[in-house]
C-alpha cells in the first residue's frame, strides 16, 4: 500500500459521527459515542459519517435528507435499525466505513435534487435575484425583516428558522420553530414534539452527560457516560442561579447537581415555548439540557392538547 | 526607500478609504475604514512616531470592530445582498470632495516646508509621558472627565430603562383595535418595509 | 542575525503548533479533515472567508515576533513591543468576528458576535496586566521586561498577573472555559459552516496563537529567556511549553458559563481585580 | 522600517499561505444550505443582528482610549514618582465613575 | 519630500471623508466619512510631528487627541442613533430632520 504519512495518521483519527438519532434510540446513541475511537460530531461540516438510529417517521426523511446532504464529501450513511445488534458491532461497522472513506471510496450522493431553495438568477438590476432594498429573494433566499424586540423595543431583523429534528443541541425529533433577535429567542413554537424514548434516556447519568456537553466539558461528559467522575472545576456554579426555574424542579442548577449525585428529576414542566422564549441562547439550551427527554415530550403534548 | 514605503501606504490609506463608499457590505466598509487607519499607523511606524502609528491601529481595531456591530445593527440589507447605493446630493459632494482635496494640495504644494525630522534614537515615548505628567497635566485630566461625560451620555442617550420610564414609550402609536398595528402608519408589507432608497 | 530569529520564529510556530495538537490529541483528526471536501455556504463573503484563518496565523507570528528569543535578540525590538501585542489582541477580535461572519449562517453568526462581545472587555484586564509588568521596566518594550525580571520574576512580584493574563490566553486562543466563538450550544459556532481544509487552517492558526500567547505570557511572566545553566531559546521553549500544558489541561477541566454571566464578571470582578493589580504593582514599582 | 517589512511580511507569508493551501470552496445547492439541523431557514441569516450589549460597546470604546494615555504614563511612572501615581489614580477615578454607572443602569448585561 | 506624500495623502483622505460625510444619506454611513477626515488629520498630525517640528512632544499629545475626539464622536454618535433608532425605527439623515417637528 503505498500511503502518505498523512494517510496513515488520519486512519487512527476516531471515527467523526454526525448522529440522526430516531425513536426509541438516544440513550444508545449517546452511550456508543462515548467509546473511545469515535467522535461525536457537531455539525455535519465535521463529520464523515452519518449514523441513523432506529426507524425514522415518514415527515423526517426530508430533514434527514438535508443533514445528509450537508456532510462534505466522501461521505457514508450507516443504518442502524436492528435493535439487537450491539455498540460493539456498530462501532466494528463505523470503523469499517472510515477506513473506506480514507482509502479513497465513493462516498454517497446528494438526497436532495441540486437546486437553490429559490429562482434567483437574473432578477435585479445585478443579477442577484432582487430588486430595491430589501426584496426579491438575493441568491435564492429572502432577506429578514423587522419587528419588535421582547426585551429593549428596537425593532431590528428578526431570523426565523426551524431547528430540528437532528440538532445536536436538541432533544432527538424535536422541531422547534424559533424567531431570534441576535441571540435571544423572541418566539418559539414547537413544529414537532420529540421522539418518544424509553425511561433510560432519562438516567441522571445521560441527562448530566448533556449538561456537561453544553458547558463545553466534553471529555467529562465522556467520562460520566463511562461510569467515571466529571473530574471538572466549577460545574454547578458556571450555571447561572435561577435559570429555568420549574414550580418543584427547582432551577437548572439545582437539577445539574441532582443528575451528578444520581437522582433522577421527575418534573411537571411548563409548555416549552413559554420556558424558552425571552432566554438567551445559550442559557435557552442549557434550560433544555437540564429536562430529562420524557418530561420535554410531555411538555410538548401538554401544548397541543390545549 | 522610506518615500516609496510613505506613498505606498498613503495611496492604500486612500484607496481602503474610498473603498468605504464603494463596497456593499457594512462589515467590509467598517473594515476596509480599519485598513485605512491600519496603513496611516505603518506610516507613523516608518516616520519614527512607533507609539502614535501602533497605538492608532490598537484602538481603531477596536473602535471598527465596534463601528461594524453598529453598522450592521442598524443599516438596512447590512450585508449588501442587493447592491443599492444610498446617496444624496451626489454631485455637489464629489464636487466638495474633490475641490477639498485639490485645494489643500495646491496648498501643500505651494508652501515652503519647514524641515526638521525628529531625531532618531529620540526617546519618544518617555517625552509623551513627561509631557502628559507635566506641562499637559490639565489637558489629561480634562480628557478623563470628557470621557467619563461620555460614557455617562452613552448610557443614558443609548439604554432603555431611563430614569423616567421606558425610552421608546410612546414611539410607538396605539393600534386601532387593542393589540392592533399601530395607527398612522403603514400597514408592514413584506418587500418595501421602510423603504427611503428612493434616492439613487 | 535576523535570517536566524525569522527562523527562530517559524520553527517555534511550527513545532509549537505541533505540541498544541498533539496536547489536545487531535494530529489525526486534523489529517483526516484536510483530505476531505471544503464546502462553500449559500452567499458567503469568500474573500473573508478565505483569509480569517491567514490573518489570525499572522497575528500569531507577529505576536511571536516581539519575544526576545535571547537576552535582547528580539525579532521586533520595538520600544513599544506592548503596543504591538495589543493590536494584535484587537486584531485578533476582529479576525474571529471575520471568520463567523463570512459564511452567512446563523450559528457562526451568533459566535462571531458573542465572541465580540466577550473579547472586546477581555482587552482591558490584558492590558492593565501588561502595564504593570511595564512599570519596572520603564519601558513598553518586551526586552527591558525581560531585563527588569534579572532579580525576581513577575510572576512572584506581581503575583496576580499570571491568572488573570491566563483568562486573556484562553479567551485569545477560543479554548477552555472562554471559547465563546465555538462552543457546543451553537454546534462548533464560527467554525460551524468549515469543513476541510479551510477548518485545519483555522485549528493551527488556534495552535500557533496558543504558542505565540503563552510565548509572551513566558516574556511577561516568567523571565523569558533568562534561567540559569541552559541557554536563553531553550529556557524560553521550555516555559513556552510548560504554559501550553497548563492551558490546554486546564482549560479542558472548567466549565464554561452563559455569555451574559461571564460579561458581567468581566467587567464587575475581573476589571476591578486588574485594577488591584496595577496598584499594587505600582506601589511596589516606586 | 524593519518592523514594518517583518509585519507586512507575515501578513503576505499567511495570505498566500490561504490563497495557494485551499482549494477554493465547492458545493451543490443542498449542501451549501446553512446547518439548522434539517431545517431550514426563512431567510438570509445577515440580518440587522441586534448585539445585545450594545450600551457596554459604547460604554467600552470610551473607557478604552484611557490606554492612550496610560502607556506613556507607564514608561514614567517611575521617574516622575508619587506625581504619576496621583495623576493617574485621579484619572482612573474619573473613569471607574463612569464604570460605576454603568453598572448601576445594567449595561454590562444581555439587553 | 515624505513631508509633502505625507500630505497629499492626508488630503486625500480629507476630501474623500468630505465627500462621504455630504454624500451618505444613512447616519453611520456620515460618521464614517467623519472618522475619514479625522484619519486625515492623524496624518497630516503624524507627518508634521516627525518631519517639521523635531519631535515635539505635544505632536504626539495632539494626535492622541484626535483619536480621543474619534471615540468621544464614536459613543456619543452611536447612543444617539440608538436613541433616534429607538423612537423612530429609522437611521436616514432625513429623519433625523423630521424628528425635530
Amino acid at each position: 500500500m503505498g500511503m502518505s504519512p498523512l494517510a496513515r495518521l488520519a486512519l487512527r483519527a476516531p471515527v467523526p459521527v454526525f448522529a440522526a438519532i430516531g425513536p426509541g434510540r438516544q440513550a444508545d446513541v449517546e452511550r456508543l459515542l462515548a467509546r473511545r475511537g469515535l467522535r461525536r460530531a457537531l455539525t455535519p461540516r465535521d463529520a464523515a459519517v452519518l449514523l441513523l438510529a432506529g426507524d425514522l417517521p415518514p415527515d423526517a426523511m426530508e430533514p434527514l435528507g438535508r443533514v445528509h446532504d450537508q456532510v462534505p464529501r466522501p461521505r457514508r450513511i450507516l443504518r442502524w435499525t436492528d435493535r439487537t445488534e450491539t455498540g460493539d458491532a456498530v462501532a466494528d461497522r463505523l470503523a469499517t466505513a472510515w477506513r473506506g472513506l480514507c482509502g479513497g471510496e465513493d462516498g454517497d450522493d446528494d438526497l436532495q435534487p441540486d437546486a437553490p431553495s429559490n429562482a434567483w438568477r437574473g432578477v435585479g438590476p445585478h443579477g442577484q435575484g432582487g430588486t430595491g432594498m430589501m426584496g426579491g429573494t438575493p441568491y435564492g433566499r429572502p432577506m429578514a425583516m423587522t419587528g419588535l424586540d421582547i426585551r429593549d423595543g428596537l425593532q431590528l431583523d428578526r431570523y426565523t428558522a426551524r431547528l430540528g429534528p437532528f440538532a445536536p443541541m436538541l432533544p432527538p425529533g424535536l422541531v422547534l420553530e424559533l424567531t431570534l433577535q441576535g441571540d435571544v429567542i423572541c418566539d418559539a413554537g414547537v413544529v414537532c414534539p420529540p421522539f418518544a424514548q424509553p425511561a433510560d434516556a432519562d438516567a441522571p447519568v445521560l441527562c448530566s452527560a448533556r449538561m456537561l456537553a453544553l458547558l463545553g466539558l466534553e471529555d467529562a461528559a465522556r467520562r460520566v457516560i463511562r461510569g467515571g467522575r466529571p473530574g471538572a472545576l466549577w460545574l454547578r456554579g458556571a450555571v447561572p442561579r435561577g435559570l429555568g426555574r420549574i414550580e418543584g424542579g427547582g432551577d437548572a442548577r439545582e437539577r445539574l447537581a441532582g443528575y451528578l449525585a444520581g437522582t433522577p428529576a421527575a418534573l411537571a414542566v411548563p409548555p416549552l415555548p413559554e420556558l424558552l422564549s425571552g432566554l438567551e441562547w445559550a442559557e435557552a439550551m442549557l434550560v433544555l439540557a437540564s429536562l430529562p427527554p420524557s418530561s420535554i415530550l410531555r411538555a410538548t403534548r401538554l401544548r397541543e392538547a390545549a | 526607500m522610506t518615500d516609496l514605503i510613505v506613498s505606498l501606504l498613503a495611496a492604500f490609506a486612500a484607496w481602503t478609504g474610498w473603498r468605504v463608499f464603494r463596497v456593499d457590505s457594512m462589515v467590509r466598509a467598517s473594515f476596509s475604514l480599519m485598513l485605512s487607519f491600519v496603513a496611516v499607523g505603518g506610516i507613523g511606524v516608518v516616520l519614527s512616531a512607533p507609539y502614535i502609528g501602533i497605538a492608532t491601529i490598537f484602538m481603531m481595531a477596536v473602535e471598527m470592530m465596534v463601528m461594524a456591530i453598529f453598522m450592521v445593527m442598524f443599516m438596512m440589507n447590512p450585508a449588501g445582498l442587493n447592491p443599492m447605493v444610498m446617496v444624496h446630493q451626489h454631485r455637489i459632494s464629489i464636487a466638495a470632495g474633490l475641490l477639498a482635496a485639490t485645494g489643500l494640495g495646491v496648498a501643500i504644494l505651494s508652501t515652503p516646508l519647514p524641515s526638521n525630522p525628529v531625531p532618531a534614537e529620540a526617546p519618544v515615548v518617555a517625552q509623551l509621558g513627561h509631557e502628559l505628567l507635566g506641562p499637559s497635566m490639565l489637558i489629561f485630566e480634562t480628557a478623563g472627565v470628557t470621557l467619563l461625560a461620555t460614557m455617562i451620555g452613552a448610557v443614558i442617550l443609548s439604554s432603555r430603562r431611563g430614569r423616567f420610564g421606558a425610552a421608546d414609550e410612546g414611539a410607538r402609536p396605539p393600534g386601532l383595535d387593542p393589540g392592533g398595528p399601530p395607527a398612522g402608519r403603514r400597514p408592514e408589507s413584506g418587500g418595501g418595509h421602510h423603504h427611503h432608497g428612493g434616492h439613487s | 542575525m535576523i535570517a536566524g530569529l525569522v527562523l527562530a520564529v517559524l520553527a517555534t510556530l511550527a513545532f509549537g503548533a505541533l505540541l498544541a495538537v498533539a496536547l489536545d490529541g487531535r494530529l489525526a483528526i486534523l489529517a483526516a479533515q484536510g483530505a476531505r471536501q471544503r464546502v462553500e455556504t449559500e452567499a458567503p463573503d469568500r474573500l473573508n472567508r478565505d483569509l480569517a484563518p491567514a490573518w489570525y496565523l499572522a497575528l500569531a507570528a507577529i505576536g511571536l515576533s516581539v519575544v526576545p528569543f535571547a537576552e535582547g535578540a528580539a525579532l521586533i525590538d520595538s520600544p513599544v513591543g506592548i503596543v504591538v501585542w495589543g493590536s494584535c489582541e484587537a486584531l485578533i477580535v476582529v479576525t474571529v468576528f471575520l471568520h463567523g461572519w463570512s459564511p452567512n449562517a446563523p450559528f457562526p453568526l451568533i459566535g462571531a458576535y458573542r465572541y465580540a462581545a466577550i473579547g472586546l472587555p477581555v482587552l482591558l484586564p490584558s492590558m492593565f496586566v501588561l502595564i504593570a509588568a511595564a512599570l519596572p521596566a520603564e519601558s513598553l518594550s518586551f526586552v527591558a521586561i525581560v531585563d527588569s525580571q534579572r532579580e525576581l520574576w513577575n510572576v512572584i512580584r506581581q503575583p496576580l498577573g499570571l491568572p488573570l493574563f491566563c483568562i486573556v490566553a484562553l479567551a485569545l486562543t477560543l479554548r477552555g472555559p472562554m471559547d465563546y466563538a465555538d462552543a457546543a450550544d451553537i454546534a462548533t459556532g464560527t467554525s460551524a459552516e468549515e469543513s476541510g481544509p479551510a477548518r485545519v487552517l483555522w485549528d493551527i492558526a488556534r495552535a500557533a496563537m496558543l504558542v505565540s500567547v503563552s510565548a509572551i505570557a513566558a516574556t511577561v511572566f516568567l523571565g523569558g529567556p533568562l534561567g540559569p545553566v541552559l541557554p536563553g531559546p531553550v529556557w524560553l521553549w521550555l516555559k513556552i511549553a510548560g504554559l501550553m500544558a497548563l492551558f490546554v489541561l486546564g482549560g479542558r477541566r472548567i466549565a464554561r458559563t452563559t455569555p451574559s454571566r461571564m460579561l458581567s464578571i468581566l467587567w464587575v470582578i475581573l476589571l476591578p481585580l486588574s485594577f488591584l493589580h496595577l496598584a499594587i504593582s505600582g506601589v511596589l514599582a516606586l | 522600517m524593519q518592523t514594518f517589512v517583518i509585519l507586512a511580511g507575515w501578513a503576505l507569508l499567511a495570505a498566500l499561505l490561504a490563497r495557494q493551501g485551499m482549494k477554493a470552496a465547492a458545493s451543490s445547492a443542498p449542501q451549501a444550505a446553512p446547518f439548522l439541523g434539517g431545517g431550514t431557514p426563512d431567510s438570509h441569516a445577515w440580518q440587522r443582528y441586534h448585539f445585545r450589549p450594545y450600551t457596554m460597546a459604547l460604554v467600552f470604546i470610551a473607557f478604552e482610549m484611557e490606554m492612550m494615555f496610560m502607556y506613556p504614563w507607564a514608561v514614567v511612572f517611575v521617574s516622575e514618582g508619587l506625581t504619576a501615581l496621583a495623576e493617574m489614580g485621579m484619572f482612573l477615578a474619573i473613569l471607574s465613575v463612569g464604570i460605576l454607572y454603568g453598572w448601576r443602569e445594567g449595561v454590562f448585561r444581555w439587553e | 519630500m515624505t513631508l509633502i506624500i505625507v500630505l497629499l495623502g492626508a488630503a486625500a483622505l480629507i476630501g474623500i471623508g468630505l465627500y462621504g460625510a455630504l454624500s451618505q444619506q444613512s447616519f453611520v454611513m456620515l460618521m464614517m466619512g467623519l472618522e475619514l477626515m479625522l484619519n486625515g488629520a492623524l496624518l497630516a498630525i503624524i507627518g508634521f510631528w516627525s518631519q517639521a517640528l523635531g519631535g515635539m512632544p505635544e505632536g504626539q499629545l495632539l494626535a492622541i487627541l484626535v483619536m480621543a475626539v474619534m471615540a468621544v464622536e464614536m459613543a456619543v454618535g452611536f447612543a444617539l442613533v440608538v436613541a433616534i433608532y429607538r423612537k423612530r425605527q429609522a437611521d436616514m439623515t432625513e429623519s433625523i430632520g423630521t424628528l425635530k417637528q
